[in-house]
């Protein structure tokens, strides 16, 4: 879906001779409108939900980068603050192979925290943290990402959380 | 014609190829090798017949003019080059027919050796001073590969030395090359030739080409920077060290040969440097050979010995100096290639090459003796085998021109070279064997090496007793090397000749 | 002529079968042919007897001018009579002699190459041809004297032979070299004379060649070899080293006689050293008491004496020089074969072992006597007349002459001496004792002697006969001009007929005393001190300590000291040539102007690499080395240069890799530091000098504008002739395809050889789950995209290759770099089973897709590597794409294979 | 390819004088070390600097081709700095080593 | 431009040379690399840097002021055989190292300049290369 | 939208990259250990990478934007694998990070493991 997505957008970015960047994002906005107005017509609502959770991520991804990045601008170039690094662990909630990959990439990609290890076995991930004032505060951090990323995995569980406060 | 002229190059990378493809096969890899050098012996001497009737091939590959294509040209230096590298390539590739060791190792001596055949071929005809660079390239991989045959740690040392040095050399060779274009504005080596001997060179330029010959003075092993020679030859495989001790070095003598020619055709500084250098070189090589004791030590320091009488040709630069220099480039590709031959499988009889150990072959081997004495008596320069009509064009050339000191260094140097054949001999042939009769070792393993050191021996009475046609090649050689009108010819007048 | 000499190198080839086919009887049939040739040679007689010659010529090198040219005069036939003649005997007696031998055959092919060597040394008119066939019988003359080569003493004998007459031999090649330049002609017959004695060769070209004729005629100094050779069987002392060998040098001088013979000089020396070694000789076989060693001091007595006749240049003395020749080789040789026969009849030669023979062997005892008096100069023999004619030859000279002839008078007495011990003290006198029950000889070696001793006698009692045929035409050979030759036995009472009578009275007060004269020879300590082998000894000695301190200086078998050696030569060769230009070389440049990524480049190039240059660690070299490879990767960008930046970093990439991959088994590097202050400066010098002279010789060339437009013309030509934008890639693929060519080459062979070298042991070593480091379940889930990643751009960067950066190399390379990291990661196992074929048929596939696309253009009937291109649905194919797709499945398959080797874990 | 960068002229030198000084700066901590991972960071940094350099590279000179230079360096820099990961070793067993080696030397002499 | 480069050159080159003349033969192999990147940039200096761009042209357009093609396509070659030939120089050390157990240079060559061993010539032992014969076999297999 | 904003942006992007180039490089200079300079590295110095990227997308158009958000992308998947390659490898050859007050899980672990089994790898996962 998300393949067919694209191929409008760079299609319609091409058609309205655009086929740059910025062109295709509009595109690609464009026709995330036109589905969204249609979505009851041709089904399209999961894909959408998903989509919406995905940009979602990604923005709230971003976001936290350029905060953590200033913590550790802080860190690098105030002469006073030492940090107070740290090693823990923790288990992951998705045991799978490729999810921990996922969120040990990602968890790295944000400034303080760094994937060391991970055990498939046990699930659990060794993770440096730069600044560790507490290790609740950084499992909170990654639990944070773990769950927005899940979420967008699979939306399913999102539906099944929302039931349960309806519930 | 166009498929011929590239045929030297083409022959052993196909050769090459097929052994890569059939690697696991061992046997068919060895027929293919075989083959291969046995069809470049035959486009060899096709060359030398086309090069005889005055035919210079000349192929602008790509069909791109020169100077901006590569130029490949065949004179009758460069026939006379491949015909005989064909030829050290087929006894070569028969020796390593044996049966006896890895199996695996000896494929690999095939498909290497067709390497360093192409390497070599290349550097033979071509006509540009990067492309040359190119084939040196292969043609020291290639070796790379031979020397360190069959492994252990002794051959590893030699190979460690060999390698190191080499490619400091090899490395000079490029920056040459670069600096050459750099001054010149051109890597043809025709254009090369004559921007030199229109005298528009600049004071650059000649400071490439000295560079340039340098790093071949290094490959051909001329003092004082031989060293790595005589610290790595012995160590190899026999039939990997006959191949080395005919072909490699002289490919380092063909380029000067070919360079000097070209950019320098009259007498003048830099041939009197060579002079000194060339002297020194016999000198050296030769006292350093009468200090060993083993067989492929004392024919290695002989290679450097003999080299210098090339080099003598070459700075003598008179036509007949220049066809003394190749005459002796095509007798002593024959006649050392042969020596190790044979003196791997003496050292295979005898168990030893330590001159000590060994003894008895005149007695319990005698066509062995024979095949010895034969290219032994010609490094010597004994007549009328090819090293004498060799040494004898180069001293009547250095008399002739009144350096009678490079004459009388000529003799001397020859002198010590008999001294140091006969010192194998009467150690290896006529003495005893220290261990008695029974330690002689006779079987039919090496049946296919005889092969290769009765041809070799068969051409070096050949070239002596019918020296008329060689030594007519070889001053048409030099006229052409000294006025190369067709070179510079075919090289701007593309698809003439 | 050229049939005899032909004819009996034939029978030398012959010579083994026959033997092996017919033992001992074989010399019957091989002395035939000698003995045809000797039938041939006297029929000559009456034709140069009349004055002409006879020539025959074989073409050999006509681009030097050089033929085996023949020409029969007196004097070639005089020696080609002995030589075919004696040569006959020789064999016929050899069969005898080494009957039981089982080498025979050898024996008789060494024996007839020699005198085939002899008889065109002999005969030849070239200079060199005569040269060939000089060396010839060197070489000959050494198997013959190492015919018995288990005994150390033979082998020595022969290498001191061999050593003494080849150098001598080298000598007399530069002066035959000489000879013909100085005479403008490469023949004995044409040499200009005038022109010879107006040279300023002249003296170089008489003393080379009297150097070779002295080597080879035994004289003084060079005399110690002939006794020595007496090692050898006896037959090979009869021929070679009595009757002609020898004879060589002597020949050679009486040749060039009439060429040389002008200037006083020759006459000086030839006498001094001729007489000096008649003195020498005479004195030393009076000391000897074994027969043949006798024998050979007698020899080099006569050889002296013969060179000295020459130099005297006088009729009388030219007249005695033939004479003498003939008389020397009749009984000489007949005096060697008897000994032999005495020696293989009893068992040994030992003078005072012997005595009382001629009752036993009367046969071989009455040829012993004819010679014997031939030797001591009676009448009515040749020798007396040989004798005589020498006395009144150098009574003609004058002061000198009577100096001379004390000096002949002395050595014919010790001569007359000898001889009278051969005969008396062998065949006369008490039974000796003997190891064997002696008895007379066979035929054959009866047979030699006893003719050559008639053959003396009727020489001498008929002289009008040799006169008439053979030593006339001969002195005419010798002599400057015409000589009136006239023998006699009875010449009245001439000053040398009273000569020859002191001589006789002397030669029997020495004989009668001899014990006495040896005592008092032997006294002149200080004469044996310098004349014997000690000095040959000593000689060789101090050439192999000098040879031994030569190749040490490079043999130290140290790396370190070659590089030294040659980083000094190359940087001295560079500062040699920069001085000789001079400081204009470095001005006046046409400069591009500086960026800053360059010097950021160059800045991190050098600082990377000095990091290597002092750390330790491994690690610390490896990344040095990359921060290197990357600062120069930025400066090939900043000279706008994509394709080599790139390639340059994937090249740094792999190198890191590789490095990483085989420092690990290694340690650190243990001390960077020289152990002294000295050799450290040393080696700070050395490299600080090759950094300057690479520098200096980059900023001399960058200097001069650059000539040519051949840049220009690629770039013009890149899209219209290669259907490229990409220049580089163009240029690489087709406009200097053979050069890639060899370069892919040189990847597939390199990536072969690492693992010829290193074996396919380790390959079986690596684990199948991949490197340790690489076990992380992040990577293995991280890499295999990213791989797949990077196959998929390598195959991007091949296709646009022609048009934008990248390529077959740097294709292959990214290609590469995407299965290195699932080797490391996965190992090797996974990593061909997703390759599914091996790096070794992916590199032959590569340089078969190469060669093919170089070949479709020839089969086409355009070059070899002419590029032809044919757009299906418009897109550009063609043979450059083909070569690019072997450059990149070459390096490709390459890197994989070394990757392989190189990443094994140590065993 | 064009290029639109709002106060070039001085944002360029700007940025330049940036990597310029990241990269020295850098570049002191690949010398000082002082473990074996702590020049691979430094690699690693180099090497990213290196992709920002070479992207300014295109900006400055307008060339799309330097980009490709970019992409592949931010490819094939993840094995350049992974490479290493072999050479790390415990620096106990380092010390041993070299001490078994420097013994070897000094035994060979 | 060229200045600096030559520098440079000169200056890796230098310590190339340096590193060579070391006595540890992995310093040395490093060396080879260093000294070979002095030369490819020297090759490189040798075309001149005056061109203001990089040499691509297309069907239609050819740069004014393009850079020297030809010794960027030269050092192309000549970084890619380096590479070759020092891959081999590794594989050199790595097996010098396993051999000899040092890799003290000096060390090592000693062992060239002792006297021949006795030796059975045809000379090529079965060392450790015997798997790969296995290997090749497997290969056919497969 | 496309005229006279994205230059500014992409001049902004710039001068960030090339300031959290800055920072990462400081960092790599200054923090305390090598993991904590690998958060530099591969964070500051990735963003930087990614930030010139991104203005460079944003100051051209066309073929170059898109090759530049590839190289954006490529940047952004490398820089965390190799952070934790080359951390983990540091971690397995017992490079002992400096830690704070929360200290090091493993340690407890790895003492254990090495009373267990002396002399043998550090356990791997
Ligand atoms: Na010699
Ligand atoms: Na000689």
């Amino acid at each position: 879906m998300l393949g067919i997505h694209i191929l409008l957008a760079v299609g319609i970015a091409a058609f309205a001779n655009a086929l740059d960047p910025m062109g295709i994002v509009g595109a690609f906005v464009l026709v995330y409108l036109v589905l969204k107005l249609g979505a009851r017509l041709i089904r399209t609502g999961s894909y959408l939900k998903r989509l919406e959770l995905g940009i979602g991520f990604v923005a709230w991804f971003a976001a936290e980068i350029v905060k953590a990045s200033l913590d550790v601008a802080r860190i690098v170039v105030a002469s006073k603050v030492t940090p107070s690094p740290a090693v823990i662990t923790m288990r992951l909630e998705d045991k799978r192979e490729g999810v921990a990959t996922l969120i040990g990439l990602l968890l790295t990609l944000t400034p303080g925290t760094m994937a060391l290890d991970y055990d498939p076995d046990s699930g659990e991930m060794a993770i440096h943290a730069l600044n560790a004032t507490s290790v609740e505060e950084v499992e909170r951090g990654i639990r944070e990402l773990e769950r927005r990323l899940l979420d967008w995995m699979h939306p399913e569980r999102l539906a099944a959380a929302e039931a349960d406060e309806v519930a | 014609m166009k498929a011929l002229a590239v045929a030297p190059v083409f022959i052993p990378l196909i050769t090459l190829l097929i052994g890569i493809m059939l690697r696991p096969y061992h046997q068919q890899v060895k027929v293919v090798s075989l083959v291969g050098a046995a069809l470049l012996t035959l486009v060899g001497i096709r060359l030398v017949a086309l090069a005889n009737a005055d035919v210079v091939l000349a192929v602008q590959l790509g069909g791109w003019e020169a100077p901006y294509g590569i130029t490949v040209i065949i004179d009758r230096l460069s026939a006379a080059m491949v015909a005989i590298t064909g030829i050290i390539g087929l006894a070569a590739a028969l020796y390593g027919l044996v049966r006896e060791g890895n199996p695996d190792v000896l494929r690999n001596f095939h498909i290497f050796l067709h390497g360093l055949l192409a390497g070599v071929c290349g550097a033979f005809i071509t006509g540009d001073v990067f492309n040359l660079y190119v084939w040196f390239e292969v043609l020291l991989i290639g070796s790379f590969a031979l020397i360190a045959l069959g492994g252990g740690r002794r051959r590893l040392s030699g190979t460690m030395t060999y390698v190191v040095l080499n490619l400091l050399a090899t490395l000079v060779f490029l920056l040459s090359a670069g600096l050459i274009y750099s001054s010149t504005g051109t890597l043809n080596m025709g254009e090369l030739g004559l921007i030199f001997r229109a005298g528009e060179a600049p004071p650059a330029a000649t400071l490439a080409v000295v560079m340039m010959l340098v790093s071949f003075a290094i490959k051909a092993a001329l003092f004082p920077v031989f060293g790595w020679l005589p610290a790595s030859y012995h160590v190899a495989w026999t039939p990997v060290s006959a191949l080395f001790a005919g072909l490699l070095t002289k490919v380092g003598v063909y380029a000067m040969i070919r360079i000097v020619t070209l950019v320098w055709p009259e007498y003048g500084q830099a041939h009197e440097v060579l002079l000194w250098v060339a002297c020194a070189t016999m000198l050296v090589g030769v006292l350093g050979a009468a200090a060993q004791n083993e067989v492929r030590r004392i024919l290695s320091f002989h290679i450097v010995s003999q080299v210098g009488y090339m080099i003598l040709g070459l700075a003598l630069a008179s036509p007949l100096a220049i066809a003394g220099a190749v005459f002796y480039l095509i007798h002593h590709i024959v006649v050392k290639a042969n020596l190790f031959f044979i003196g791997g499988i003496a050292a295979r009889m005898t168990g030893s090459e330590r001159l000590a150990a060994m003894g008895g072959l005149y007695a319990k081997a005698p066509w062995l003796a024979i095949l010895f004495a034969i290219p032994a008596l010609s490094l010597a320069g004994i007549p009328p085998l090819s090293g004498f009509w060799a040494k004898f064009v180069l001293v009547k050339a250095s008399l002739a021109d009144g350096f009678w000191w490079a004459a009388g260094v000529a003799l001397l140097t020859g002198i010590f070279t008999l001294l140091s054949m006969s010192k194998i001999w009467n150690e290896t042939f006529l003495k005893a064997h220290p261990q008695g009769e029974k330690a002689i070792r006779i079987d039919d393993e090496m049946r296919w090496g005889w092969w290769a050191i009765s041809g070799l021996a068969a051409m070096t009475v050949l070239i002596g007793i019918g020296a008329g046609p060689v030594m007519e090649y070889a001053i048409a050689a030099a006229g052409q090397l000294a006025d190369p009108v067709v070179y510079f010819q075919a090289i701007t007048h593309p698809g003439g000749r | 002529m050229l049939t005899a000499v032909f004819a009996i190198a034939f029978a030398a080839l012959l010579a083994p079968p026959l033997a092996r086919r017919f033992d001992d009887r074989a010399g019957w049939l091989l002395a035939a042919v000698p003995l045809m040739a000797f039938i041939w040679f006297v029929m000559q007689i009456p034709v140069i007897a009349r004055g002409e010659v006879v020539t025959a010529t074989l073409a050999w090198v006509p681009a030097l001018g050089i033929d085996v040219a023949f020409r029969l005069d007196g004097l070639s036939l005089l020696f080609a009579l002995l030589i075919s003649g004696i040569g006959a005997l020789i064999v016929l007696y050899a069969g005898a002699y080494l009957s039981d031998h089982h080498h025979l055959g050898r024996f008789y092919a060494y024996l007839l190459i020699f005198m085939m060597a002899m008889l065109g040394l002999v005969l030849a008119d070239d200079l060199i041809a005569m040269f060939v066939f000089w060396e010839l019988t060197s070489v000959a003359s050494f198997l013959l004297i190492s015919f018995q080569h288990e005994k150390a003493v033979s082998r020595r004998a022969a290498l001191q032979a061999l050593l003494i007459t080849g150098g001598g031999g080298l000598a007399l090649l530069a002066g035959l070299v000489l000879l013909g330049i100085a005479g403008e002609g490469w023949r004995f017959s044409e040499i200009d004379i005038d022109a010879v004695e107006a040279s300023a060769l002249y003296f170089g070209i008489m003393v080379l060649v009297l150097i070779g004729c002295f080597t080879k005629s035994a004289q003084v100094p060079f005399h110690l070899w002939l006794p020595n050779a007496m090692n050898a069987p006896t037959p090979v002392s009869a021929y070679l080293h009595s009757a002609t060998m020898v004879k060589a040098g002597v020949y050679l001088l009486a040749r060039l006689n009439p060429v040389m013979g002008g200037e006083q000089g020759w006459s000086d020396i030839l006498i001094a050293f001729g007489a000096t070694t008649a003195v020498v000789g005479a004195v030393l076989a009076i000391r000897q008491t074994d027969l043949k060693r006798l024998l050979a001091y007698t020899t080099v007595t006569v050889l002296g004496q013969l060179t000295m006749l020459i130099g005297t240049n006088t009729t009388y003395g030219l007249q005695a020089f033939v004479l003498y020749l003939l008389a020397h080789s009749l009984y000489k040789g007949a005096l060697f074969m008897a000994v032999g026969a005495v020696d293989h009849s009893t068992g040994t030669r030992e003078l005072s072992r012997l005595g009382g023979l001629l009752k036993i062997m009367p046969l071989t005892g009455a040829a012993v006597g004819l010679a014997a008096f031939s030797n001591a100069g009676l009448p009515p023999f040749f020798g007396f007349i040989a004798k005589e004619f020498a006395y009144a030859g150098l009574i003609q000279m004058g002061i000198t002459g009577w100096i001379v002839t004390i000096a002949m008078i002395v050595t014919n007495a010790l001569l007359l001496a000898a001889a009278g011990l051969v005969f008396i003290r062998t065949f006369l006198g008490p039974q000796g004792h003997y190891p064997r029950e002696p008895h007379e000889v066979s035929v054959p070696m009866w047979l030699g002697p006893m003719l050559l001793a008639v053959a003396g006698f009727l020489l001498g009692a008929w002289h009008h006969w040799p006169e008439t045929w053979l030593v006339n035409a001969a002195v005419q050979s010798v002599a400057r001009g015409d000589v009136d030759v006239k023998l006699y036995l009875w010449g009245g009472i001439t000053p040398a007929l009273i000569t020859s009578l002191i001589t006789v009275a002397l030669g029997v007060f020495f004989y009668r005393f001899r014990h006495q004269v040896r005592l008092q020879i032997a006294r002149w300590r200080v004469f044996w001190g310098v004349s014997g082998d000690l000095i040959w000894d000593r000689f060789l000695k101090r050439v192999f300590e000098f040879a031994a301190l030569t190749a040490s200086a490079f043999q130290h078998g140290s790396l370190r000291l070659h590089l030294t050696l040659l980083s000094l030569v190359l940087s001295s060769v560079v500062f040699i040539s920069l001085a000789i230009g001079g400081p204009a070389l470095f001005t006046g440049g046409d400069y591009a102007a500086l960026n800053t990524p360059a010097v950021i480049g160059s800045i991190l190039a050098l600082a990377g690499a000095s990091a290597a240059a002092v750390m330790r660690g491994r690690l610390a070299l490896v990344a040095a080395l990359g921060a290197s490879g990357l600062g120069l990767a930025l400066f090939f960008l900043a000279a706008n240069a994509p394709d080599v930046a790139t390639t340059q970093l994937m090249v740094e990439t792999l190198t890191v890799v590789f490095l990483a991959f085989v420092l690990r088994s290694m340690p650190a590097i243990p001390r960077v530091a020289d152990e002294g202050a000295i050799s450290r400066a040393a080696h700070i010098l050395i490299s600080v000098l090759f950094g300057l002279a690479v520098a200096g010789a980059l900023l001399v060339v960058a200097n001069v504008p650059l000539a040519g437009n051949i840049a220009d013309w690629y770039v013009q030509n890149s899209y219209p002739g290669g259907k490229g934008g990409n220049v580089v890639n163009v240029i690489l693929v087709d406009f200097r395809a053979f050069d890639t060519l060899g370069e892919i080459v040189v990847v597939a062979l390199a990536g072969l050889a690492a693992a010829s070298l290193l074996g396919g042991g380790q390959l079986a070593e690596m684990t199948r789950k991949g490197e340790p480091e690489f076990g992380s379940v992040l990577l293995r889930q991280a890499i295999r995209p990213l791989a797949g990643l990077l196959v998929l751009v390598s195959l991007v960067l091949l296709w646009r290759g022609h048009n934008l950066p990248g390529g077959g190399f740097i294709g292959g390379l990214v290609a590469a770099v995407g299965f290195i990291l699932v080797v490391l990661t996965f190992g090797n196992y996974q990593a061909r089973a997703l390759m599914w074929v091996r790096p070794t048929l992916l590199v032959g596939a590569g340089i078969g897709c190469a060669v093919l696309a170089g070949v479709i253009g020839l089969l086409g009937g355009h070059d070899f590597l002419k590029g032809l291109w044919f757009f299906p649905l418009g897109l550009p194919l063609g043979t450059p794409l083909l070569f690019d797709v072997g450059v990149f499945l070459t390096v490709f398959g390459s890197m994989m294979n070394m990757m392989q080797r190189l990443a094994g874990r140590p065993v | 390819m064009s290029i639109e960068l709002a106060g070039a002229f001085w944002v360029i030198p700007v940025v330049v004088v940036m990597l310029a000084i990241s990269g020295l700066i850098i570049v002191v901590r690949l010398f000082k070390g002082p473990t074996g991972p702590d020049r691979v960071v430094a690699i690693d940094a180099l090497t990213l600097v290196g992709v920002a350099a070479v992207a300014l590279g295109a900006m400055i000179s307008g060339q799309i081709v330097f980009l490709d230079v970019a992409v592949v360096l931010s490819l094939v820099a993840f094995l350049g700095t992974v490479a290493f990961a072999p050479l790390f070793r415990k620096s106990e067993q380092n010390r041993r080593e070299r001490a078994r080696v420097e013994g070897e030397e000094e035994a060979g002499q | 431009m060229e200045w600096l480069a030559a520098l440079t050159a000169g200056g890796l080159a230098g310590i190339g040379m340096w590193l060579l003349l070391d006595r540890n033969l992995i310093r040395v192999v490093l060396g080879v690399a260093i000294l070979g990147n002095a030369i490819n940039l020297g090759v490189l200096a040798s075309g001149r840097f005056a061109g203001s761009e990089a040499a691509f042209v297309t069907a239609t357009t050819v740069p004014a002021d393009p850079a020297n093609a030809l010794p960027q396509a030269l050092v192309l070659t000549a970084i890619v055989i380096g590479f070759g030939l020092f891959a081999f120089a590794l594989a050199v050390l790595k097996s010098v190292r396993e051999s000899h157990g040092v890799t003290t240079t000096d060390r090592v060559t000693e062992i060239t300049e002792e006297p021949a061993p006795d030796i059975e010539e045809v000379g090529l032992q079965i060392h450790q290369d015997d798997a790969d014969h296995h290997h090749d076999a497997e290969e056919v297999r497969q | 939208m496309n005229g006279s904003l994205l230059p500014w942006l992409a001049s902004l992007l710039v001068l960030a990259g090339g300031a959290f180039c800055l920072l990462g490089a400081i960092g790599v200079l200054r923090l305390p250990d090598c993991y904590s300079r690998m958060h530099a590295a591969s964070k500051a110095g990735a963003l930087g990478a990614v930030l010139v990227l991104a203005g460079l997308a944003a100051a051209s158009s066309g073929a170059a934007a898109m090759e530049a958000i590839f190289a954006l992308m490529a940047v952004l998947v490398t820089a965390p694998l190799a952070a934790h390659a080359v951390s983990r490898a540091a971690y397995l050859a017992d490079v002992k990070p400096v830690v704070g007050k929360l200290g090091n899980v493993f340690d407890d672990e790895r003492t254990a493991d090495a009373q267990a089994q002396s002399g043998q790898e550090p356990p791997r996962v």
